[in-house]
Parts: C-alpha cells; structure tokens; sequence
C-alpha cells in the first residue's frame, strides 16, 4: 500500500531551483533510499515533507488522501517522524527533555523517572555511549547528539519514518545498530525514507533507491539490480567520475 | 514672523493677530499643573482676546533637547510669539536666541532665562516656594514645642527648577535650629523613591523625626505612606503644587501644607502679554529681573487653617473632586462643601 | 547505593554516593562553574556585607522588613521578564503597563468606586489583554518584540496619563485592604514557623518520595540522609529569618505572596511541558518548531504573562505607595525589572535562566539602593555607587560561569 | 555577458543580466524578502505621506533642516549601536556618556578656559577610555555587557552631576565654532551640489573599476548601463535633496558630518577586516574564535567605537544646544539610539545590520517626533500616537523580512 | 621526523572524564587515522589540539619543541589546521567571508574578486556543488557546509591538518576528492589527522590508526598489517559486536 506519493513537487529558494517537479512514493514495509550529491535537494525534499518548508507547487498524498503539511506539528499529526540533518536539538536542554520534547509524559506534572527509565531503553537500544541523560546536549559528541535525534524519532507511534543521513557521525557499532533497526521498522510495516550517502548503508538496507541530482529525480532503482556503479553513475550524472577515476587508480597501484 | 513655503499662516508679515499662532511649551509632566491648570487657562484666555487666535502647546517632558525641537518646529509653523517654560533655564538660551533672530518675541513663564535675556518674564519664585513652605513647617514645629530633626526630600537632581526650591529649602531649615537629619534628591520626582527613602530614615532615626518638607506633592504623597507603611505616626510633611490628592491630604490631616500658585492669574497675565506682543506692542514689566521686563506673584501656602479660602471658596478646586468617599468627612469638618 | 543503577554505569562517571558524595559534587561542581544560583548568593553576602560594615543600620530587621516589602512589587514584574527573556524576547513596556494597570485600579476603584476587587480584577485583565495584543503583533508581523514593547512603552504611557486625566494623582484610602495589604499586614509569627516548618517538610517528603520512585526504576537517587540534611537547612534558614524579620514586624503578607508567585512560576517552568516549551523555544525556536511545539502559543502565553505580571506588579506598587499617579512605573522600573532577571542569572539570548533568579536579582537590587539610601550621599555620589556595587554584584556571578566556559560548558 | 562566468555555472541559476537582469533580481528579492533597506524606506515614505497629511508644514523644507539638524547627534550615538548590536552586545551608557561628555567639554571649554579642541579631544578621549574599560571588564570578567553598561549607566551619570557640580549648567558661547558648526553653518548650494555630484561620480567609477576587474577574473559583473541608471538615480535624489532643503537653509554640516560618520563606518564595516571579524563575532563567537580571530579585541574595539560615537554624539548635542546641563543624555537618547539601530534592520541577536541603518532609522524616529510635534498633541495622546506610529514604520521592514522567512532565508 | 607529539593527555569535563593518558605521535608525510566509538573523546582530542580547549594535563611537542596551545590563534600561528566536526561556521556570512575569515586578502581594503577567484577554485577543487558563492553558509546544504570548511583549511600554509569526520556529509563523488586531497597533502609532506568513523576510508588514505576507547589510548595499529575487524573489536572493546553480529547475520541470510 502507498503511503505517501508526491507528485510535481517545486521549490526555489531565491534565484535557486532547489527541486524541480519531484516525485516520489513510498509504500508501508518499505525502505525507500534518497541519494544524490552534495545539494541535490535532498534535506529540502526532506523539509518539504515534514512540514519545515511549504512547496511552492506540487502535491502530497499521504494514505490515499491529498494533504497539505503547513507546519512540522501537521507532520507529527498524520504520523510522519523526522531525523533532520542538522538534528534540530536544543542545547539547553539536556538528553531526556530533548528526547520527549512536545510529548513529555503527564504535561501538568512532568513524570521524570518514566523519561529518564524510557529515555536509558531508548538509548541502550541504540547502544549509546552517553555517560549521563543529565547533561545538556551541548555537551555531547557529534554521534552522541546524532543518536538522540534518532531515538526522538521513535517516540510517539509514526507511520512514516524519515532519516536524513541518520549514520553520518555515528560510530560502526551505533551504525549498525541503527542499520538493524530500519530493518525492524520496515518488519513493523512502517515506511521508512533513508537519505544516505554511503552505498552499502543503502544496498544493505534499502528496498529501492531514488536518485536526485541537481534538484530532479535522476531515475529510480530497485536495489536488487542495480550496482554500487550505476547509482553512482546516476548520482554524479556521468559514468566517469571521481569515485570510478579513484577506483582505477587504486587498483592500477 | 517667518512663515515658511505653506499658506497656513496667512502670509501676512507684522502686527496682524488674525489666525495667529502662539506656543506655549511646558517643560515636564512630573508636575500635573501644567497640563491640567496651565494649558487650560492660557489656552481660555487667549481664546477670549484673539477667537481666531490657535496655541500651540507642548510638553518637552523633562529634556530640553527636545524643548528645542519644539520650539524649532513652532516657529517653522510660524508662530508670532512663545511662552515657554524652559526645562533647563541656561540651555533655553539657544532657543531665545532663534526666536529673537527670527523676530519673534519669546517670553520666559515660571522659570528665568538669565544668559540671554527673554522679552518679558512672568513667574513666581521657585526659591521662595522652596523656602515659605519650609518656613511654615518650622513655624508649626516650633509652635508645637517639638523636638528632633527634619527630612528633606528634594526633587530631581537632574531638573533645574527642583535646585532652586532645595535652595529655598535650605534657608528656611538650615537656620531653624531643627537639625537637618537627612536629605535626598529624588530621582525623577518619583514618589515610590521618596518613599524607600524615607523608610529607611524611618529605620535609622525613629521617632528624632519631627517633620519632613517634600519638595512637591508626589514626594510629600510618599512619604506619607512610608510613615503609614512603617506603621507609626505621620509627622507634619510639606508639599507644593496644590494637587487634588495633596488637598485630600490635608483634610484628612495627612499632610501639613501645599502651596498654591495663583495660576491663573499667571496664565492669564502671560496670555494677555503674550497677545500685545502680538499685536506689535512692547509691554513693560512691572520690575527688571536678569535684564529682562518682568511680573511676579506671590503664591500661598495652603494649610488646614486656609485651604478652604485658598482653593475653594476661589475657585480653583470643586469640593466635588475632592471630597469624595473618605475625605467627606474631613471635608465636613473644614467647611467645604 | 553500591550496585551500579542504570544511569551510573558508564566507567567514565566517578561514583558519588550520600552526604559526602553530594558534598563532592558540589565542590567538583564550583570548580566547573556549574553553580546555579550560588555565586549570585556570594554577591547577595558580599554587598550585604559591605553595606553593614557602612551603616550599621543596614542589617537591622526594620531595614530588613522593608527590604521584603519594596522587592515585591518589581519582584512580580522581574517574574514576567525572566519568562520572556527565556524565550529570547524582551518586554520594555512593563514599566508602562504598571503604572497605566494601577491608575486603572485606582479609577475604578476611587473614582468610578467599584469593589476593589472588581478594580484590580480589571487592571489584571487588562495587562492580560496587552500581552495577547502583543503575541498577536509578534506572530502575525514578526515585529521584533523589541519596537512592539518600545511602542507599547510610550503608547501606555501615553494611555496612563489619559486614564489619570485632570487628576494628575489619586490617592487609594489608607483604610482600604488593598492598602494594608501592601503596607500594614504581616504573618503572624506562629504562621510564619508553620509556613517554614510546612515547607521543610515538603522538601523532604517530596525529595524522598522521587528518591524511591527512582531507586524502584533502578535510577541513582539522592540518599536519605542527603535529604534530611537538605531539608534541615532549608528549616534552620527559614526559621532564622522568620525569627529575625520577627524581631520587629515579621514577614509582610506581600512579600508571601511575590514568594508564592516565585514558586508557582518556578513549578511551570520546571515540571510542566508548558516551562520546557518555554526553555526549547529560547534555546533553539526552530527545534521547537520541528518537535511540534505550538510555537507561537509559547510566545503569546509568554507575553501575556509578562504583562499581567506587570499589571500585578503595578497594582500592589500604587498599594505600597497608596497612590497611581502620572510617574508611577516611569523611571527605572523597566530597567530594575530587567536588571533583575538578568543579575539573577536569566541569559538575554533565551534558554536560561530560573524563577528564582527573579527573586535574588530583585534583591540583589533593592539592597543596593536601600543600603545606599540609607547612607545619605550626594546624588552624583550615589549613582557612582550604586554602578560600582552593582558592577561588583554581578562580577561574582560572572567569573564564575566564565570557569565554566573554560571548562566547556558554554 | 552571454558566456557562462565562473560564478554562474550552476544549472540550477536562472541567467540575470543588465538592467532588466537588475530588476528582475530585485522583483525575486522582494518577493523572497530579502530587500536589505528598501522596506525600512518604505515605512519612512508612508510615514511622512501620514503626517503631511496632518500637517502640511512637515515637509516644508523649513522643518526638514531641521529634522536633519537634529537626527545628527542621535545618530551618531545609534551608529555606536550598531557595532556593539552587531557583535550581539549592548550598550545601555551611551545616553550617560554623552551627557557626560557635553559636561567635561564644558567644564573644560567655558569653565576651564581651554581652547575648543583640546576640550573636545578630551572630551573624545573620556569617551574611549570608557569604552576601553567595558572591554576589559567584559573580556576579563564576563559580565553581561547589559549589566556592564547599566552600572556605566548610573555612574557616568553621577560623574555628570558631579562635574556640572552645583552650577547644574553650563552654557557655551554662541559665537563659538562648535555651536555655530552645529546651529548656523550651512554647506553652500554650489559646494553641495558638487558633493551630489561627486558621489554620483565615484558610485560610477568605483563600480565600474569593480566590474572590470572582476570580468577579467571571469566573474559576472553589472554591466556599464545598470552602473549608469543607478548613479545618475543617485544623481537625482540628491541633487532633489540639496535644492529643496536649499530652498530655506540648505544642508548643514553637523549632517553632513554625521552622513560622512555613516559612510566611514559602511567603509569600515563592509571593506575591511576588522568589519568582517564584528560580523562573524556577532554570528558566531565560537566560529570566530576558532579562525583565529583576536575576539577580544574585537569586543573592546567596538566598546570604544560605540562610547566615542556616544561622546561626539553627546557634544554635538551639547553644541546643538549650546548648553551642557544635568538632564543631557538622560530621557530617551538610549532609546531612541537602540530603537534607531533595531529600525534600521540591526539585530539585537548579532551579526546583521548595516551603518545605513542608524541613518535611516533616526530618521524615522526624529520623523515620527517631529511630525507629532507640529500636531500640537496632548502629551498623553502624543504618546500614545507615537507609539502607534512607530510600530506602523516597523510593521512595513518586518512582513518583508517575515516573508523571507517563510522561504526558509531566517 | 616526529611533528606532532601528546603525552599524557588529560581531560575532564564535569564528572566526566573524556580523556585519560592520551598518547599520539604525528610524523611529517603521515597520515594518522583516529578512531573510536562514539563519545570515545575523538573530538575532545582535536579541540585540545587546535587551542579550543586546554588539556587539564599532558605536554605536547611541536617540532621538538614543548608547546601550549591556550588558543585557536596559537594553534594556526604554530601551522595546525583544523576542520571541526561541527563545522565552526558563521552562519550569517556568506561561503567567500567564511573562508577567508581571519586570513582576508589585502585587510584594509577586502579584494573580493581575488578572494571569489580563489574560492571557486578551491570549492571546484573539492568538486563542490554549491550554486552560488554570495549566499550565507546559512542557506547551505550539509554537505556544502562542509566542503567549505575542509577548503578553508587549505589557505594558509599549515603543517598539520586536522581533519574530524571530514567526510561524514559529503556525497561519493566529493568525499572521493577528499580522500585524493589527504593523499596529495601527505605527498606535499603534511601531517594529517583524519579521524572517521568509515574503515574503508581509513584503510584507503591512512598510514597508522589510533584506537580510542572511553578517553583512553587502545592500541595503535600499522594500517598494512591490521584487518576492518581487528580495529573494529578494538573500537568497541569487543570481538562479537554490533557489526560483527550484523555481517554474520548479513552471511547466513
Ligand atoms: N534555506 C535555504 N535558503 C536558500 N537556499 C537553500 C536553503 N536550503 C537549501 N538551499 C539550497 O538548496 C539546494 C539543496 O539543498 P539541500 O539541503 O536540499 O541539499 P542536500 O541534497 O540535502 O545536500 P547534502 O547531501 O549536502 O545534505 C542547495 O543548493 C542549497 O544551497
Ligand atoms: N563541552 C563539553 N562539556 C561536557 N562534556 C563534554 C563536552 N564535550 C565533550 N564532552 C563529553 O566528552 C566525551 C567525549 O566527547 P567527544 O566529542 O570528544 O567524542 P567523539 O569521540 O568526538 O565522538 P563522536 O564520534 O560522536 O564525534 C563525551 O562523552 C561528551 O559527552
Ligand atoms: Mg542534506
Ligand atoms: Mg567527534
């Protein structure tokens, strides 16, 4: 079942055509991989559907229904869950009230040790290497940071998981486990978009693979037949680029 | 006058009042009297001498930077005279100067103009305020055979006008035999100031306390209820400008005295010489003060003993704004009704 | 304590356990910078020492129980400025908003002679209605809150003078209990132990009961003994000022209540989802955006706190003095308010700072101009004062949060 | 222009060039929010089309010289502003230093006797020396530059009332330079129209000689036609401006020095180092510090730029009104000074803003108090009028900037 | 010849310690690879190296000589590098201004075409994909953001670059560039640090690899003579691990 199609999607930010006429869809139970290089458009694809950036035209069908999603709250509404990029954490706040912020638990009376208890679940999980759920996130390491994004995202009960290059600063084990994870989303029958610019993460994971490149979807692939080489034939839009040319060079050495 | 590129001004050049413009600047809002008895009353008696007359009136709130741009912008209006009420009596030398320039005559209210002399001068005497309602305080202390000391609560230290009534001040209680216990200058005229003020005094000299003189009716307003707070006894406190909540005061016996300045007849006195300026002719003053042609009055302070005569029996207060709920009572005593 | 709980088990934690261990980190804590409001309290020691040694009179219990008494009413207002500099917003009409609610309260209420209550109810919403009145302009325009508060300064202003009209100056009745309220009415002293006793105990039992609820989910928890400890001293200090401030008219009923906003405030902000709202939109507005936060329902709910506050504040300061007139919340109202949020720790950028901090900045604040009062100097003098002592207040503070910095805390 | 430059190979750009090219880049800006000034200059044509509907004498060039005459001193102090804003940092002394400042020169001058420009120059100095002393307090201790700056608040104003001491004020000679620079002397109608001219002239030749340069290292560059169109608009707009204030006084050179002030500091801030490390300071310490930037002496940089501008602002002021008294630099000069920069698009946050933006928002400000002055008000109604006004002004700049916003430019 | 050399390195922050007893050496022409879990002080290590941090103990040796590092400033007066994990870019400047920030041509009067010149130079360099120069880093992408930072360790003349996570964002096509610059830096006779969390890159570009485990040294391996999961076991402390589990996993599917 399609649960979320995006049909003509268009979006310029000043003089700059950041996505033209995308489309995409993704069904439940499936891991559909985003790649593209460097200021494809991919975050923005990413911000368009979870409620940060409006389009400027284009539609969004989500469950058989036309949707609009003006804001990020209209993204958590229809069950959509995000890990940004730039993870959007606040660094004033420590690890437990960034995990649940927006959906703390009893609002009138915060139950801190139900948080902290689900918050150590989470994270373990994870396998986290966070000394204490007491520091302000200020204070934690890039992948620490990276992997509170991600168990954010698993709070709540989405239908839609989107991770925006969510194993970029994590450690091999935090790596896969979070590869592991994906896997038990998708069993769970969630989609699950996966911005990655590691092709094994995407081999290994991915069910299909969307390319953009330079703002326009460059083809779609189902990972079974398709190589490592194609995707990045589409990704870099020629056959001959740096990864083929570092390739040769490695092997004639 | 200098009627500058619009036709509002009729365009006529000398002695013609006909729609004529006439500024009246006031100098600050710490004091109610100037919007609510001085505008009124200038604005009502020009109005009875030139009907097709307009005032001009302006507040410069404190800061005579913009007292200056007030006056700036009325003679840009073209205005035929200016009655101003300088912030700052040195610095409103600047604005003599354009207007005098501009040949407009510029008459100095309520306070003088020394550096260069204005046209004419109408007032009463700050320092003597300063020192009558001092000096009635004294005399009723010393009538009451009281002993201790006195607080002074100055006004602004930033505001000219409040130098020359501490100077007043000073020479009614320094000589009085009363020891001076403390004395403030309040920030801004601001009665909560006073009030910390006088708390804390209240702490550290107890009952040596025998009077305080208030430089205004909102200092004196403070210090009242610093006693009232402090929850001892309200010795006899001064105050000056004759505010309604200051007669309540006084009839509810709060507060000792006020002084009333014959505003009215000050108003009425600069409009009147403000409309033969207009008209082209040059008054001459009563007395010569910093060079300049000049009226003063006297004004009076107001008491328990007085206050009916002073403020309603001539009609400058209505019983009814003042007599209300609690203060019926005191009113009844004293007569007013 | 010695099996490692859950949330101890990295090996990079050093183990801390009981009294000793509280201790430890308190002190490990210091080093770091991490301090709270303790540095803001050293300043409170150091000023309140000077002050002293200068005039003697200064730490008498009179001084003292005016000291409570004219905090309170800038106190509320710094309340509502902590909030909204929590958000990274500013409010410069408070000032306004307080003189403009009191010469409301006391028009109706002297002049129009409604019950008192009916006044201040108005006044109250009406500072309500200003700060919704501003949250509107900051989310529909984008306004910097900035220009919308310094517009709101002068039209409040402008509208106070208004509302005062030809009176210039009314005078609540003495006798009123408004009045008294903010003047004349002190907790009886058995009250005053019961309030102290009541909250000892409630620091304890609530300590203790979060300690077991921990421990059950497996968590560290603060051991009793650190409790007792912890809820002893909170019992001696309060007793020692209630006895002290006892010794000539004790705790003003007004002073209780600006302490009872204190804690309410300090309860939503710390233990609702409403206060962690507040602190991620002044962390990170855009974060909060994403994690579904109703943003612009932060800002409007703060803003309207803010004002009301103010509105709270100018009523209890037109009580206090028993009077509204036209310069009632001119002056350094606006400035103390802020000043006191930020003595107490609030950061101008959004994100930090307590309720608490309100309390202590305020005064902070008030003890250096009753101290200086009291010292009877020349104005010039004064004010040169006044700048030094607040300047050395704050330097306490800051240095050491600048150790925190350098330890990587920023 | 039709070749490919290196900076416009990107696909994804769509191709501008010429004076059409020019349009339609500032018809997408616009649309995209991103207008730099053009909507604070919005707000100030809707301004001046409100109250020369009111008043016709607003716009009389009588009144215009005189707006000018008087923005100067204000804004000198909001270019201040605008660096230590800049640098997310604030200054809340500037009012005091200034009045300061006007003292000493008048003590020194008129009391002292001292020749005019030793008065001045010390009178600048004291102003550095101020600034001087914020830097380091705030680079050794890290205080909040707003607690900083209010304790410099108060005591620079005691020193004030000190050294005033018990004349209170001082008048300065009219027939002094200083007071006729700042009251009576006019640029002449030829030597203004040369100004018009060579600005026009240098805006041609100073783009030209870019554009050139930057064709020859391959990048896109204005053509000569969008260069022409714009200066001879600028051509016009002042040459329109000389005549019409030329019809009574003409252009004073107190604006004119104030006009050069701002061009300076557009100098210093967009062309230089120094300039680039206030912007990154502003936006991002952390990042600055870590490319190596002397933070430090950035901060104290600015700290002493902002207290010397609030110096010559404040002897400006004093010359102005030829007097020094106890009440200069007090009132609203802070105020009007921050509110000045924060109109003129500056960022209390840090790291946006420009020099042009003190002179157009003083502009406005002096606008709004000039225009409501020829209303002939009741203060309480004026105030409330300005405060409306003011927001209007602003309301224009922040919908385009809200707007950007939304295209996720914030 | 010995570059760069820690002894004893100690860090704690709060009650955490992030560092204990770090040893490292650099030499001139090497590339060091330093790896380690997430939170395994990696970052911290770089911050004490570059002047962001002081080391609360521990001596460093810069060419033979023993040296603080109390600031950024030291650090690039001394010839040290740095690209940041967290990028350290002001936001509200534009991609030119970051680059050349602290290092501008011709200070008194900025030479904007020179310092455009030479970033696009750079950025095509790094085969960039960023559309315009003039835009604030703001409206960068991720990867973009980080291209720009990796070229701004490149003006200058330093000794010693370091590199945290360098290629973490950026897409196949750039990170491939990267790792060709790596090499041509070590050529130039440069000394790297590159720490990442991806063994193929390690095993591409780096001569030695240092292991750090929970803030203190674990092993120091030649990259010839060790396999991926010799220094994965020595990153998580642990022959069955997370990934081992998952290639297992992976084989018997
Ligand atoms: N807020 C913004 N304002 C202006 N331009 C933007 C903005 N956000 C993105 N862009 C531009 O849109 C293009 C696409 O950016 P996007 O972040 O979607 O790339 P991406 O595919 O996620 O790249 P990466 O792999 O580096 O994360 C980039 O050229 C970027 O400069
Ligand atoms: N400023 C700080 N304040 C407090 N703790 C900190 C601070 N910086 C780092 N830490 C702690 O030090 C430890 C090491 O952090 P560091 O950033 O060096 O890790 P890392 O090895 O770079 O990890 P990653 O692979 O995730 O980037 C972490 O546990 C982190 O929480
Ligand atoms: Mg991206
Ligand atoms: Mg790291």
């Amino acid at each position: 079942m399609t649960v979320l199609s995006l049909r003509g999607i268009n979006k310029t930010f000043g003089a700059v055509a950041a996505l033209t006429d995308i489309e995409l869809e993704v069904d439940a139970g499936q891991v559909v991989a985003v790649v593209g290089d460097n200021g494809a458009g991919k975050s923005t694809l990413v911000k368009i559907l979870s409620g940060v950036h409006p389009p400027d035209s284009g539609t969004i069908t989500f469950e058989e229904r036309a949707v609009e999603i003006p804001s990020p709250a209209a993204a958590h509404k229809l069950g959509i869950a995000t890990v940004f990029q730039d993870l959007a954490l606040c660094e004033n706040l420590n690890v437990i009230q960034n995990l649940f912020l927006g959906q703390e638990i009893r609002p009138l009376r915060l139950n801190d040790v139900a948080m902290e208890t689900r918050s150590w679940e989470l994270l373990r999980q994870l396998s986290a290497k966070i000394p204490s759920v007491r520091v302000p996130v200020a204070a934690l390491s890039g992948g620490q940071r990276q992997t509170v994004a991600i168990a954010r995202s698993l709070l709540g009960d989405p239908k839609i998981i989107i991770l925006d290059e969510p194993t970029a600063a994590l450690g091999v084990a935090q790596t896969a486990e979070v590869l592991n994870l994906v896997e038990r989303l998708r069993e769970n029958g969630l989609g699950v978009i996966m911005i990655s610019h590691n092709m094994a993460d995407v081999k290994a994971v991915a069910d299909t693979v969307a390319v953009l490149r330079l703002g326009r979807n460059n083809g779609v692939f189902d990972v079974a037949d398709v190589s490592t080489e194609d995707i990045i034939a589409a990704i870099t839009g020629a056959t001959d680029n740096a990864v083929s040319r570092r390739a040769q060079k490695g092997a004639s050495k | 006058a200098c009627g500058s590129g619009s036709g509002s001004t009729g365009g006529t050049t000398g002695g013609g009042t006909e729609n004529a413009k006439v500024a009246f600047l006031m100098p600050d809002l710490a004091s109610t009297r100037y919007e609510l008895q001085d505008k009124p009353l200038f604005e009502a008696k020009m109005k009875q001498l030139c009907p097709s007359c307009q005032v001009i009136y302006q507040n410069a709130d404190s800061d005579a930077a913009k007292q200056q741009q007030q006056a700036n912008s009325a003679l840009a209006q073209g205005v035929k005279a200016i009655v101003i009420d300088p912030v700052d009596s040195a610095a409103a030398a600047t604005i003599v100067k354009s207007a005098q320039s501009q040949q407009v005559p510029i008459i100095a209210y309520d306070r003088p103009i020394p550096a260069t002399p204005a046209d004419y001068y109408i007032s009463f005497d700050n320092e003597k305020i300063g020192s009558m309602i001092a000096q009635s305080l004294v005399e009723h202390l010393k009538a009451d055979k009281a002993e201790g000391g006195i607080l002074q609560v100055n006004g602004s230290p930033t505001d000219a006008a409040a130098g020359l009534i501490k100077k007043g001040i000073h020479s009614a209680v320094d000589p009085s035999g009363f020891k001076l216990l403390a004395e403030y200058d309040t920030p801004d005229w601001q009665p909560e100031k006073a009030q910390t003020w006088v708390s804390g005094q209240i702490t550290q000299f107890k009952d040596q306390i025998v009077g305080v003189v208030a430089a205004n009716d909102g200092t004196g307003g403070g210090s009242i209820a610093a006693f009232k707070a402090a929850g001892v006894k309200v010795p006899p406190v001064t105050g000056n400008d004759a505010e309604i909540a200051a007669a309540q005061r006084i009839v509810a016996g709060d507060q000792y005295n006020t002084i009333s300045k014959p505003i009215k007849i000050v108003a009425e006195a600069a409009a009147n010489t403000a409309f033969q300026f207009m008209e082209g002719k040059k008054p001459a003053g009563k007395t010569t003060l910093y060079n300049t042609p000049s009226e003063l009055f006297v004004p009076t302070v107001v008491t328990k003993e007085n206050i009916k005569e002073v403020l309603f029996d001539s009609g400058i207060m209505k019983a009814a704004d003042v007599c209300s709920g609690e203060y019926a009572k005191g009113c009844e005593e004293l007569g007013i009704k | 304590m010695n099996t490692t709980t859950t949330d101890r088990q990295d090996e990079r934690l050093q183990e801390r356990a009981g009294v000793r261990g509280a201790l430890t980190d308190v002190v490990e804590r210091a080093r770091g910078g991490d301090l709270g409001v303790i540095p803001v309290v050293v300043g409170l020691v150091v000023i309140w020492t000077v002050l002293q040694l200068l005039n003697p009179i200064f730490l008498s219990s009179a001084n003292l129980v005016n000291l409570t008494l004219e905090s309170a009413a800038v106190g509320i207002i710094a309340l509502g400025i902590v909030c909204v500099l929590l958000v990274g917003q500013i409010d410069l009409s408070v000032g306004s908003v307080s003189g403009l609610s009191g010469a409301v309260l006391a028009v109706l209420f002297v002049g129009q002679g409604l019950p008192v209550w009916l006044a201040i109810a108005a006044s109250v919403i009406l500072g309500a209605v200003i700060g919704w009145v501003y949250g509107q302009l900051f989310n529909r325009f984008g306004v910097p809150s900035f220009v919308i508060t310094l517009a709101g300064l002068l039209a409040f202003l402008g509208l106070q003078l208004y509302v005062l009209g030809t009176k210039g100056s009314i005078n609540l009745p003495f006798d009123s209990g408004l009045v008294n309220f903010a003047q004349l009415d002190f907790v009886p002293a058995w009250l005053s132990y019961t309030f102290a006793v009541i909250a000892a105990v409630w620091l304890f039992a609530s300590g203790f009961l979060h300690a077991r609820e921990r421990r059950r989910a497996g968590l560290s928890a603060r051991s009793v003994s650190t409790l007792a400890v912890r809820s002893l001293a909170l019992l001696a200090v309060l007793a020692f000022v209630v006895w002290y401030l006892g010794q000539t008219r004790g705790v003003g009923w007004m002073f209780v209540f600006f302490v009872a906003l204190v804690l309410i405030m300090h309860y939503l902000l710390s233990r609702t989802k409403w206060g962690r709202a507040v602190y991620a939109v002044g962390g990170n507005v855009e974060a909060a955006r994403r994690a579904g936060i109703n943003v612009r329902a932060i800002y409007t709910s703060v803003f309207v706190l803010c004002s009301t506050f103010a509105a709270v504040g100018g009523i209890l300061a037109a009580a206090r003095l028993a009077a509204a007139n036209q310069s009632s919340g001119s002056g350094d109202v606006n400035l103390n308010a802020i000043a006191a949020a930020v003595i107490g720790g609030t950061s101008l950028f959004g994100g930090r700072g307590t309720a608490f901090g309100a309390l202590l900045g305020i005064i902070v604040i008030q003890s250096i101009s009753s101290g200086l009062t009291l010292l009877n100097l020349d104005s010039s003098i004064r004010f040169v004062v006044t700048g030094a002592v607040l300047l050395l207040a704050v330097i306490v503070d800051s240095v050491s949060r600048r150790s925190r910095t350098s330890h990587g805390r920023a």
